[in-house]
């Protein structure tokens, strides 16, 4: 108790938690479960971004499209070390993610139907998953924090990325206007979606509030998305599938309808549309890759043997 | 016009085998290949909107970039056998990438002193990016070919069904009478040799084949190709003259 | 129009269905099956041929069958996201088959008393080849579900993997105030029952899922079917008005 | 020698052999080499045309090259069947097929590359295979005669329906018809050489046409073929990519040029552009489908062992 009161006071005082700092049971465990879970999200978010990379209109965006889940890999790649730092595998962790004991982001498990998923992905995932973020940067565990920082610059700039597509859609042919608004039919519940249950509803919350791993609730963050979506949408010429969503002049942000929790938690629960294929493809992944990973382990042994060998003489 | 032939050729090279290796991304053996993978595309996918992009200038007719890539058929690209073989296995995709950057490597050095400025310019550019496909892909193939007893006998089936399609990179094709573009010909001996250091390395043995294939020059290509172009083309082709 | 919208999802389920099938062609785990898989694809494509035909005839706009299959997108189409999953080992495609037809078999069943005489009539054909699909997928289940512990276990995780898209079956859709075509819910229990007596025979349970997919009659697909319209419209398409 | 002339003057009398009749070992072998190189010819000549059924460009086609496909594999059955009535298996016949011991037809060793080979293939390769095989509808084997006729019923329709696909495109638009003569100058000389050596340098001929097992020799049926064949080009409109192709009135038939024994030669000893993949494609069938072809064998002994439990009760 007393070291907890001492460790609260370091975070309390804006002091960054460090790998070799003591640090409460709990806390390591939260941020474990929840960098890890970033770092899933970050594999499994190049599948539904990588089905379109073959059928891209043009080289440019195939090329942007390809340098931007390669970002979202490398993003998985500081995580997973930033996780290891609290001593945990990056094996451990794909172990976990591969047969379901870890999450991932929900909003993977929807499928990208159309060249305008590429675009909104970009706008309304990566922008709900900044405003997320952003917050992170001043995580109290350092590793994380740091990784943050690095993640966010990337993320904004596809962000941009995004809207810019769905803005050339958007001023383009009849048909492909009508897929921009398609896509952001699709998309938009389950990116409000993205911030979580209601505050009234969120289990880790508080908790993590106090430790500083997260610094604003769940609806905080989303009015945020939302009132810097809504003018981008209404720039675009495109509409928000929100009957009710309207402006409250009151509390200075945008009202919105009721969010199905039904479908949240179906989602959340791996019923997703394509939660078994998500984890189907890892999985065929890793096992086809499995007799690399141990001829890798294997000449890397012959290799030190040799040099051994050789230093003996 | 041959200079524009040759740049489609080189052009198609590079997208072929782009997209090919852009296949892996999300499915590679382990992360740090997962990012590598969408790295050597973006290079040849880079060097072949370049191409492109030149020969449309060289053909003056207003064609650009995507013109060349999304509208022309199966039987009107260049590329050669090699780039268009499905990735098969990690061990075929990594012994690919060798065969093809430890050509592109001298060819890129050799037209760094073209007398044709563009053509200096995408070499400058690409030279580095081929020494790196070489060392990456090269490891791979010595770590494969000399890890497990697994390992090594993937690596010489990769080695064995690749082998016909290597005659096919020496040859001239369109650029026979374009002075601005290296002799193939001429690169075979520091192909082989780079081969014959990785291979050494690798526990492994070079065998010529008797009867290589070719054709890709001439668009005859193996059946896998389309597939590849029907889906690559897809939504350019779905929605004639816009803009994306 | 929810005649030519309910025609459409049905020809669309037999297209998809049908390409499914014949993408086994040459490719069967026996010759009896290389023979079987186009047999039961031809039976449907020429299903979905005489629904696309019946439907272009409904819309009065002068679309015909092609018009129908090859220049709908993704999103346009409206097939259930059974018949567009991905084949999957032998076990998977005629599990799904057995779905299918099991289905449909009642369907066409009570479509023979419709008072449209041109369903009457495409029904009175298919009702006989789902009749056959049932029976020959029906004894891959049975012979597979009690074979070998391999192929116990394949048939297992063909029904776990399909079990989520059983319930879109039985969804009415556009049908839903077309007097003409049958009502999809009333055909449940004659459903469950089929394959109640397969399952039993193959030593199997069926279990519903408790989380049912839905979406295909919204264009709301599976990611594969894009990459099956792709392939599928890809001549077509690159050949606008051209007759073949 | 007694038994030989015997059975040479039952042949000689156009006597039909059956199953149970003695017969010489080497007209026994000779048949099952012919009859196994014949089957497998249809199997693996499905994976050529297999390749256009997803993405034939009418569904009228698309049925139709289901249909014809889907008869080839039914010719590689009664071939098969015809061959185990000389006392070898179709199981025997695969493995010698998938491990490179038995050959097939070298045509399918070329690519189609394009919708208009399906024309083509139909036009001119079933064309060449009925005028190899009309002659084998009278084969002094029975089994096999038998066998023939219905194959060569089945593609002579194959035949008519290859040409009107190629009329469809020799009449459509330039592209088409680009297509259609493109297909015709990659298909014409591998045709061609689909008769085999010339008489001079044919090996197994005068012993077949001794044992009436063939009929014609290889240049009297290729001189037929391209007797038939050039006509039906010129109606197309189309140029038979031979530059020597000419009529001889003194002979009554078409000279050619010479054929390229070299390619010919390349492709029949197996290094034909498709070779490796096509016995890959039947090798990985054949591989995939194991368990199931166990999963069959294992259910019908517990069918088998039920009803024998149940009879004995």
């Amino acid at each position: 108790p007393e070291f907890l009161a001492a460790f609260q006071a370091r975070v309390d005082a804006e002091q960054k938690i460090e790998p070799n700092d003591d640090m409460p049971e709990g806390y390591r465990r939260t941020l474990v479960r929840q960098i890890g879970q970033h770092a899933h999200s970050e594999i499994v978010g190049m599948l539904p971004e990588g089905n379109w990379i073959t059928r891209a209109p043009s080289l440019r965006r195939k090329a942007a499209l390809l340098a931007k889940v390669q970002d979202e890999g490398g993003h998985g790649l500081y995580l997973y070390s930033a996780a290891e730092t609290l001593g945990v595998t990056r094996k451990q962790m794909t172990e976990e993610l591969l047969d379901g004991r870890a999450k991932y982001s929900s909003i993977f498990n929807y499928p990208t139907l159309s060249w305008a998923d590429i675009g909104t992905i970009g706008w309304l995932v990566d922008g709900a998953a900044i405003m997320n973020q952003i917050p992170l940067c001043r995580c109290s565990y350092g590793p994380y924090a740091r990784a943050m920082i690095r993640v966010c610059k990337e993320e904004s700039f596809h962000q941009r990325q995004g809207y810019e597509i769905v803005m050339t859609l958007a001023r383009g042919t009849p048909e492909q206007k009508a897929m921009a608004q398609d896509s952001l039919n699709r998309w938009w519940w389950p990116s409000i979606m993205m911030f979580g249950p209601h505050d009234a509803d969120s289990q880790h919350s508080d908790q993590s509030m106090a430790w500083k791993i997260k610094r604003f609730t769940n609806d905080e963050l989303r009015q945020k998305f939302i009132d810097a979506t809504v003018p981008q949408a209404e720039f675009l010429g495109l509409t928000i599938p929100d009957p009710e969503l309207k402006w409250n002049e009151e509390k200075g942000g945008y009202d919105h309808g009721p969010i199905d929790w039904d479908e949240f938690w179906r989602v959340v629960k791996g019923f997703g549309p394509c939660a078994r294929d998500r984890v189907a493809a890892r999985k065929k992944a890793w096992d086809d890759g499995e007799w690399v990973r141990e001829a890798a382990l294997a000449h890397a042994e012959k290799r030190r043997a040799r040099k051994l060998a050789v230093a003996a003489e | 016009m041959p200079l524009f032939d040759a740049l489609l050729e080189l052009a198609d090279d590079h997208l072929v085998l782009g997209h090919r290796v852009s296949e892996w991304c999300g499915h590679a053996p382990m992360l740090e290949e997962d990012l590598a993978m969408p790295n050597m595309a973006l290079d040849m996918i880079g060097t072949a909107r370049s191409l492109y992009d030149y020969a449309g200038q060289v053909e003056g007719k207003g064609r650009g970039e995507d013109d060349l890539a999304y509208l022309r058929s199966e039987r009107e690209y260049r590329n050669l056998l090699l780039v268009e073989r499905p990735n098969g296995d990690f061990a075929h995709t990594m012994l690919r990438q060798l065969y093809f950057a430890a050509f592109m490597h001298p060819y890129w050095t050799a037209a760094l002193t073209s007398e044709d400025e563009t053509i200096q310019g995408i070499a400058g550019k690409a030279v580095k990016e081929m020494a790196y496909h070489i060392r990456h892909a090269g490891e791979w193939v010595i770590r494969l070919g000399d890890g497990t007893e697994e390992s090594a006998r993937r690596m010489a089936d990769a080695a064995e069904a690749l082998s016909i399609y290597v005659g096919e990179l020496f040859e001239e094709g369109a650029a026979e009478d374009v002075p601005a573009l290296p002799r193939r010909a001429d690169l075979r001996a520091t192909w082989e040799a780079t081969i014959a250091e990785v291979f050494d390395e690798a526990g492994m043995t070079f065998e010529p084949s008797k009867y290589p294939q070719s054709g890709g020059r001439d668009g005859r290509h193996g059946e896998q190709l389309g597939h590849m172009l029907a889906e690559m083309q897809s939504v350019h082709r779905a929605h004639p003259g816009a803009t994306w």
